[in-house]
């Protein structure tokens, strides 16, 4: 058995209303900033998995992703292994 | 007549809902997440609170708390489920419910009171409710706008799955499409609502408007259990 | 056992200092222990013998403060007061400030300030019901208060809407001196059954200690890092975390926990972990039982990997309890927090020593005396020495006043009546409540929108009433009036619901009182506190210090923030704020008593009549309590409210606007119209009534010794103020003073700028 | 000018407790996973960018990062060009 270190980065589906990233973009001119648009905010949750191999690995992290770690109805994930 | 209380670890306002579900004439129960039975309930409250702190998404780790295959079995076989704020979260969470509850428009948490519209009282959660009436009572959230994709959204309208709405002249606390405020399930027989009926079920506590949905969940419990299917 | 010599760790021989001891202090350390210490034992001295913990600078002060009364079953020295409240029943309340950690990351400081208040609540066997915050911050419209502001509410809000116990009151106050150090300080009430009442002790030699709830980790190390940067290089030891992060959720757990080990009586003594962590909890319960208490530090459950004994020791990591339980209990202890979902362990036991040991590897690696840590801490009689002079009322020049003290001619008092209704210290904290939850529990019948929290008594027909009250501006002026008027002020909030008040808590907040002034300040505001409490024949059953609150710009204004919780038999006799039915008339207990100093008018006006405070008659404050404790049981009150901030004109405002009824009232002018209308002497309460009942109020107010007068009568949509003088009924026009004296505001237009008046000061979104 | 999309990831720092974290780890074996450990949740922010070049975006990115995406005594972030 191994350990592997994984992140699932998790975002609100293209065509859900992200308040959370409005207000980033909302708050830019007082800081100044007129060049940032297009502002997304999700989740970023980090992970290890212990398992024989990587595929092993990513197997269970795919199933916490889609039953746990997003809500598949206004969420999108994608997972990566950390090196 | 028994009405159980689900108790996860976080929910808050599983004593509030004991006591309302008391004063609306019921033996109320309290059913710890980790059971999985459901200890002759016949109709069953998901409370309000923080269950899981909330974290990661309102509702999403308390739906895999042992007790929610009972819950489903019981809502599979027609029984009666009310889940109230964090108690709708988590149904929606589970699928028993459409719809998922997002942040607050605002972004904040928002305790106010508010109106609610009764749109149907032909179902076990409005009966009591007098004709016309609008409903008093609190909402206290801070994700508890409510969200479906627009060809759902409309199928939920069709099929007049939309319970309750938002009516009051400061509009809408969270920023839910159409103003909606609880939902009801296919079969009619799960229902999930944002504010606390079980919060305005005393005058004393400035509203008792609440005590009629619970009084209505009662009387349509009693009835089934007098008839069983 | 041995004490085993660790060795030093550190190189200089300053350690102490670094740790913040003077030499004098280790001298006494050395004293107490008979040898030298080790930098365990240092450490553990150090945060012991810090302000905060041994209370060294105010120990002397607060023994002077009246504590016994009627139904009082803990005082100061638990870790909450607590009254009966009959039927076996008491209530539990104390303040508490956590305003160094807000000023530094305000989320988390406010969220876990509510944490610890809270803890300090259950861990007597009490459900905590409601929460009460008291905020102070500087000038509204600067970015540092915005941000503090939104970061500190959001925290209270985060955590005590998710542990689910309301926040139904409070207080907002802005001021100059409190921009880099605002003040949060939070109190917390909880209601018990008297025969579970559990205290902070460790008998029973023998009997196993648990520390429970959540792990053990670097949180809050803060000051002690020195010893960590000694071992591990200064780059690793800076990086060490000393903000404490909340976990609103493990506190919920905890909170059930502990109230269920109570009730199935499996705890001897139960403590939480606050400032200066196990260290703190251990050497006070033993110390309170008169033992000791031995800890084995391999078996405290720790979160990170590679903590040093010290960090261990002091470690304020958040949501722990320590408890102590009898052998036979301690696997339905654990089981009981094994549901819970709370890390739990057995670490360490009770002994008949009288010290503090700390073992680790079957090794004593500090043994101090419980008491040296404690009751025998240092104590200091620090020098106190009034300022040279007194500063004047702060200027702000937004108002001209003649040299009769009139409004300037022209002026219309009405304008100046809206522009203190949207003053953010009088406007509607309607945008700070609406992100508390305030019903949660299903007991609140008033939250903190209008004058004091009403929390209902579930099952029976009582109900508490609390309100917390401070007069930084006063105090700014005069420490002992500042302190005198919290206490009435608070007291009479309480009061005119009809509420008996059962005691007091407090919480002092002052600057350096290594600095002579700051320490005149912090004695003449415990005398003042002591004074008023006596005199209204209330305990006061604990508190909490916060000294050290100045900054670049100097010490904030000295605050005396006070707590009050009444109770009220017959919660249908509750009489609130707002005019209830056109037609009633409205009177005036109490009289107008000179004195702008420290008034928001002051601070409007840039120039007031004059710089002094008004005085506080303690005697007439007791009996208009004793008199609206009968008005309410006599159901000759429709409606009191008590003139605060801002004065008159705006508690007159208040109770329209709360009411959705206007009013006419005739002011008979005794010194200038500034002072009948925006002055904010103590003592006054408008009511209403029935015009039937006038006599009887009338009667009522001649037995009970308090001055009323009828000013006018509820009804319309407007609220009109008209100022006659003294035994005339005629207008001032008299006078040749225009028209424009009288108050004639719809009501609409009050309430739009009492309602716009904070997000507009705050520049938040409404 | 071009446009340039970032991501920027704002964890908890070391040794600060992540209550989110701790309890997604707490309620793992109701899903029947006994396989994660070190669950660390933060949030991950995309944005776009108009600069003349990829390293002028980049210290755009920076800045908001420090300034306003992360709270600094509690957080860490990492930024990076997503292609
Ligand atoms: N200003 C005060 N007035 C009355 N009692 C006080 C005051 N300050 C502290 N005390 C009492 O001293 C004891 C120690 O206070 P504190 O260290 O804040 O306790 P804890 O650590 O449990 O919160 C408590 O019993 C408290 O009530
Ligand atoms: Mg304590």
């Amino acid at each position: 058995m191994a350990e592997f270190r994984f992140c699932v980065s998790v975002m609100p589906k293209p065509g859900i209303l992200d308040p959370q990233g409005r207000a980033v973009e909302g708050s830019l001119p007082y800081l100044g900033v007129d060049s940032v648009s297009s502002v997304r905010i999700g989740r970023r949750v980090e992970l290890t998995v212990e398992a024989a191999t990587e595929s092993g690995a990513r197997t269970i992290v795919e199933r916490l992703a889609d039953d746990l770690l997003a809500n598949p109805l206004i969420e999108a994930w994608t997972a990566e292994a950390i090196v | 007549m028994k009405v159980g209380v689900v108790v996860f670890p976080g929910s808050n306002c599983d004593r509030d809902a004991l006591h309302a579900a008391r004063l609306a004439g019921a033996e109320a129960l309290s059913l710890w997440h980790e059971q999985t039975d459901l200890h002759g309930a016949d109709a069953l409250i998901l409370p309000g609170g923080f269950a899981y702190g909330d974290y990661l998404r309102a509702g999403a780790l308390a739906r895999f708390s042992p007790i929610m295959g009972a819950v489903s079995d019981h809502a599979a076989r027609g029984g009666l489920v009310l889940g109230i704020c964090n108690g709708f979260q988590i149904l929606a969470e589970a699928g028993l419910v459409p719809g998922a509850l997002v942040r607050n428009a605002s972004l904040r948490f928002e305790h106010r009171w508010i109106r609610l519209r009764v749109e149907r009282r032909d179902t076990p959660f409005t009966s009591a409710v007098p004709d016309g009436m609008t409903l008093r009572m609190p909402v206290a959230h801070g994700e508890g706008c409510y969200v479906l994709p627009a060809a759902d959204l409309r199928s939920l309208e069709e099929r007049r799955g939309v319970l309750f709405r938002y009516d009051s002249p400061e509009g809408n606390p969270n920023g839910s499409a159409h103003d909606i405020a609880g939902v009801i399930d296919q079969a009619g027989n799960v229902c999930g609502l944002m504010p606390h009926p079980e919060r305005a079920s005393e005058a004393v506590l400035g509203s008792d408007d609440g005590l009629l949905l619970l009084r209505s969940l009662v009387a349509s419990a009693a009835a089934a259990v007098a008839v069983p299917a | 056992m041995t004490l085993a010599e660790s060795p030093a760790l550190h190189p200089s021989a300053v350690l102490h200092r670094a740790l913040g001891l003077t030499d004098h202090e280790l001298e006494q350390v050395v004293t107490r222990l008979q040898r030298q210490p080790n930098d365990l034992e240092l450490a553990m001295f150090s945060v012991m013998w810090s302000e905060h913990c041994s209370y060294k600078s105010s120990r002397a002060l607060l023994r002077t403060l009246p504590t016994a009364g009627a139904g009082v079953v803990a005082g100061p020295g638990e870790n909450a007061g607590v009254v009966s409240i009959g039927d076996g029943m008491a209530v539990a309340f104390k303040l508490e400030s956590h305003n160094h950690p807000s000023a530094v990351e305000p989320y988390q400081g406010a969220a876990t300030g509510v944490g610890g208040i809270l803890r300090d609540i259950f861990t007597m066997g009490a459900r905590p019901i409601a929460l009460l915050d008291a905020l102070k911050f500087g000038p509204p419209a600067s970015v540092r208060t915005r941000h503090l502001v939104r970061g500190v509410v959001a925290g209270i809000g985060g955590y005590g809407n998710c542990v689910g116990v309301p926040t139904v009151g409070g207080e907002l106050a802005f001021h100059d001196s409190f921009a880099r150090n605002p003040l949060v300080n939070v109190m917390a009430v909880g209601i018990l059954d008297e025969r579970r009442l559990t205290r902070s002790v460790a008998p029973g030699p023998g009997n196993a200690v648990i520390l429970f709830g959540s792990t053990t980790g670097r949180d809050g190390i803060g000051g002690a890092s020195v010893l960590a940067s000694a071992t591990f290089g200064p780059e690793q030891g800076s990086k060490r975390p000393s903000v404490q992060i909340g976990d609103p959720f493990a506190e919920k757990l905890l909170i059930e926990a502990c109230l269920e080990v109570i009730e199935a009586g499996l705890v001897e003594g139960l403590s939480d972990l606050g400032a200066a962590g196990l260290t703190c909890a251990a050497s006070e319960m033993a110390d309170r039982a008169g033992t000791g208490m031995l800890i084995e530090l391999d078996d405290v459950p720790r979160r990170e990997e590679g903590m040093a004994p010290f960090e261990v020791m002091i470690s304020e990591s958040q949501e722990r309890m320590l408890a102590v339980v009898r052998p036979a209990a301690v696997p339905a202890m654990l089981g009981i927090c094994a549901r819970w979902g709370l890390p739990a362990a057995v670490v360490g036991r009770v002994t008949d020593d009288g010290d503090v040991t700390v073992r680790s590897a079957g090794v004593a690696i500090a043994r101090i005396p419980a008491q040296a840590l404690t009751s025998d801490a240092i104590e200091y009689q620090r020098e106190a020495r009034p300022p040279s002079h007194r500063p004047r009322a702060p200027s702000r020049g937004l108002l001209e006043l003649t040299p009769d003290g009139f409004p300037e001619r022209g002026m219309d008092p009405g304008a100046v009546l809206i522009e203190l209704m949207g003053d953010a210290n009088v406007a509607s904290r309607a945008w700070i409540t609406g992100r508390y939850d305030e019903t949660v529990g299903s007991d609140t019948v008033t939250g903190g929108a209008h004058g004091a929290a009403v929390m209902r008594i579930k099952g029976t027909t009582r109900a508490l009433v609390m309100a917390t009250d401070s007069s930084p501006y006063v105090g700014l002026i005069d420490p002992y009036l500042g302190a005198v008027t919290a206490v009435a002020e608070c007291v009479r909030n309480v009061a005119v619901t009809g509420a008996r008040p059962l005691g007091v808590t407090d919480c002092l907040n002052f600057a350096d009182p290594g600095r002579p002034e700051a320490f005149w300040q912090l004695a003449e505001a415990v005398r003042g506190l002591g004074d008023a409490c006596r005199a209204l024949g209330l305990p006061v059953t604990g508190g909490n210090v916060s000294l050290y609150n100045e900054s670049v710009d100097g010490p904030i204004a000295p605050t005396t923030q006070v707590g009050v919780v009444g109770s009220i038999d017959d919660i249908a006799m509750l009489v609130g704020p707002a005019f209830t039915q056109a037609g009633d008339v409205v009177a005036l207990l109490g009289r107008t008593v000179p004195g702008m100093g420290g008034s928001i008018y002051a601070q409007h006006a840039g120039q007031a009549p004059d710089d002094e405070p008004p005085l506080v008659d303690l005697q007439h404050e007791l009996a208009l309590g004793r008199m609206l404790a009968l008005g309410a049981a006599r159901t000759i009150l429709h409606s009191a409210h008590d003139v605060s901030t801002g004065g008159l004109a705006t508690c007159l405002a208040e109770c329209a606007i709360w009411g959705g009824l206007g009013a006419s009232v005739r002011l008979s002018v005794r010194s200038a119209p500034a002072v009948e209308l925006f002055g904010e002497g103590p003592g006054r309460v408008v009511v209403s009534t029935a015009r039937s009942l006038w006599p009887r109020l009338q009667g009522l107010a001649a037995e009970s010794g308090v001055p009323v007068t009828l000013i006018g009568q509820v009804g319309g949509e407007r609220l009109h103020i008209r100022l006659a003088r003294a035994g005339s009924t005629g207008p001032l026009e008299d006078r040749g003073v225009s028209a424009a004296d009288d108050v004639d505001l719809a009501l609409a237009d009050l309430r739009g700028a009492w309602q716009r008046g904070l997000p507009r000061a705050l520049g938040l979104d409404p």
